[in-house]
């Protein structure tokens, strides 16, 4: 059985850590000889029976490739007849692994039959040398990938408070939201009445909307103040149908002292006193 | 020891990704309170000046410090934002609508169209959008408040006037509702009288 | 429409003020889609550029864009913000590793390279974290979930793909473990010592 010394420090295992009396310990003793105190925190430091063997090969500087199965195997079985007898509960796997050792070292002493036009025999070590170099590499990923920065731990997420208090959240409402609303309307009703809206109407309403307003203050209005000629014949004749439409429905009264006199318009009814 | 500069880098840092405002106490911690007050104060008043004119801006409430986006940008902000806008139920649309097509209308015109009664909260939520307001009073019993669309309405709409909005004749024509019948009357003749009262009194007016 | 130096700002300020990633595609919805993506692209670099040598970056991750502090000002911002995410035992970060190189991987492919059993805090613990989840079923006995990492799992490592994720490879360089089609029954060979690949020879390592 080769030894070779292949690793350097730098392949040397994260060393467990304990604090025996008081005394921070670096890592196992050379003996395994284990204070009882520092035992169950040893235990828990490995991970499982790979991460002790991991930890026995590199610590004794074994080829991982071509481990001494006695060495290793002893080895392992002293460290878990340590544990048993501090009465540690034993995990079922390391007892699992101690079975598997045993089995390649005696497969080992065995002669390899070699049949013919066949490669070389499988080395007994290989699946258990497959494991432990697999979960080698992902112990080291998992310390690089944990050296990473990570958010919230080595930088923080920026996000800025958003000011809504000035421009408040409100429900948006298109103009076709309007036309649906209507049409559902319509749909409802199957309608009473004949709500034929033209969009000429629509000028004549807002036109009136637009001329109480414009009377709020339920003063006397000179008609032609009512009129802005600048805004074109249409327009003339849709605020003219608007006051008219004002007056059928008596929210306007038009006064005319006599004929040719000025004619006025006023709101009907009480001025806006509660629109303050 | 930091320089001037390096500390207002660590405090423009720390303020961007504190989700709280952070006060000049919490700012010394920054530097093991090795950098006085005074001299966070003055870099605090040196960054704020330097975030003028950004999107987001420094600045000091009653709890301290911190960045936040200013006001005129939520309008963009919220069209990335995942949460849903709120919406308006179906009475709220339904009374906006029947307001913007057949203005001036009361809350009886609304009521016999829609065949259910409006809730006070419906006008007021509209109200309180300043999208409809009062525009007279019919003289009726009662003299009932008729409302119409604002300015303010057509704004939020980015309509220019009310002919913008869709024409819905189509619609009736479609449905089949074309046809009026012989006698017809004029959507809200229900609730107007027909005989119209007399004007009140003219009166001061309420600005 | 905006000049470009508006655009920027905008972008910066929905970007300082988006707890999560914004896609090019979120950031164009700031714009109601009318400024390209390759306009934005260009001046998130040029916002990027604008950023260096302050405490917070902009970084392109995988779900898209994110200011966040440069790890060098942790040492400050951690004073003024004690919470920390929690520290992972060796047990939930070997088996991120495994989920994270070897994925989609059960939990019985975790045990296998692990050699123990994988407590189910361990998973739940990832899970809770965002940083894995259960992508589908492995089509065998007891249909196992298949467990891969998340988005936010780049994301807090700042990466934008998985290929971003530190090489292992050159390790343990002399033995071929790639692994085996996903669709081969264990995803990992360690349940089935016949079909492993074969292990490489024996060789000598250079010290």
């Amino acid at each position: 059985m080769t030894l070779e010394l292949v690793h350097d420090a730098d392949a040397a295992p994260a060393a467990p850590t304990a604090k025996v009396h008081g005394e921070a310990l670096a890592e196992l003793p050379a003996d395994l000889y284990i204070p009882p105190d520092a035992l169950e925190v040893f235990l828990e430091a490995f991970e499982g029976p790979l991460d002790l063997l991991l930890y026995l090969i590199r610590k004794a500087n074994l080829d991982v490739l071509d481990i001494p199965m006695a060495e290793l195997t002893r080895q392992y079985l002293d460290y878990v007849e340590v544990m048993r007898h501090r009465n540690l509960e034993l995990a079922a796997e390391y007892l699992v692994m101690a079975a598997m050792l045993m089995e390649i070292k005696s497969r080992m002493l065995l002669p390899r039959p070699r049949l013919a036009g066949e490669e070389e025999a499988e080395d007994p070590r290989a699946e258990l040398v497959r494991r432990l170099l697999e979960y080698e590499r992902i112990k080291a990923a998992a310390q690089k990938l944990d050296e990473m920065p990570q958010a919230g731990r080595d930088f923080l997420r920026v996000e800025v408070w958003v000011e809504e208090t000035l421009a408040k959240r409100l429900p948006r409402v298109r103009a076709e939201d309007l036309a649906a609303a209507w049409r559902g309307l319509l749909r409802q009703a199957r309608v009473r009445q004949h709500h034929r809206v033209t969009r000429e109407e629509l000028s004549v309403r807002e036109h009136m909307s637009r001329m109480l307003r414009a009377l709020a203050d339920g003063a006397f209005r000179e008609f032609t103040t009512l009129f802005d000629p600048a805004r074109g014949v249409a327009v003339l004749v849709v605020t003219f149908l608007a006051l008219l439409e004002l007056t059928r429905e008596a929210l306007v009264e038009v006064t005319q002292a006599e004929p040719f006199a000025p004619i006025y318009v006023r709101r009907t009814g009480e001025p806006e006193v509660a629109a303050a | 020891m930091l320089s001037p500069n390096e500390v207002k880098t660590v405090l423009e840092a720390a303020l961007l990704a504190s989700g709280v405002p952070l006060t000049i106490a919490d700012l010394r911690r920054l530097f093991d309170d090795e950098v006085g007050g005074d001299t966070i104060r003055r870099l605090l008043d040196e960054l704020r000046e330097a975030w003028a004119g950004r999107g987001v801006e420094l600045v000091n409430l009653a709890s301290g410090w911190r960045f936040q986006t200013r006001p005129e940008f939520q309008r963009y902000l919220e069209r990335v934002n995942p949460e849903k806008p709120p919406k308006y139920s179906r009475a709220v649309l339904e009374t906006l609508a029947i307001i913007a097509y057949k203005q001036p209308v009361t809350r009886g015109d609304i009521e016999d169209i829609r065949g259910v009664t409006v809730a006070p909260t419906v006008i007021k939520a509209l109200e309180a959008r300043g999208w409809i307001d009062v525009v007279a009073h019919r003289e009726a019993p009662g003299r009932p408040a008729l409302y119409g669309t604002t300015r303010a309405f057509l704004d939020d709409l980015g309509l220019r006037s009310l002919d913008e909005l869709p024409p819905i004749d189509d619609l009736v024509a479609s449905l089949d509702l074309a046809a009026p019948p012989a006698d017809a009357a004029p959507a809200l003749d229900g609730t107007s009288p027909a005989d119209a009262s007399p004007p009140a009194e003219p009166q001061a007016a309420a600005a």
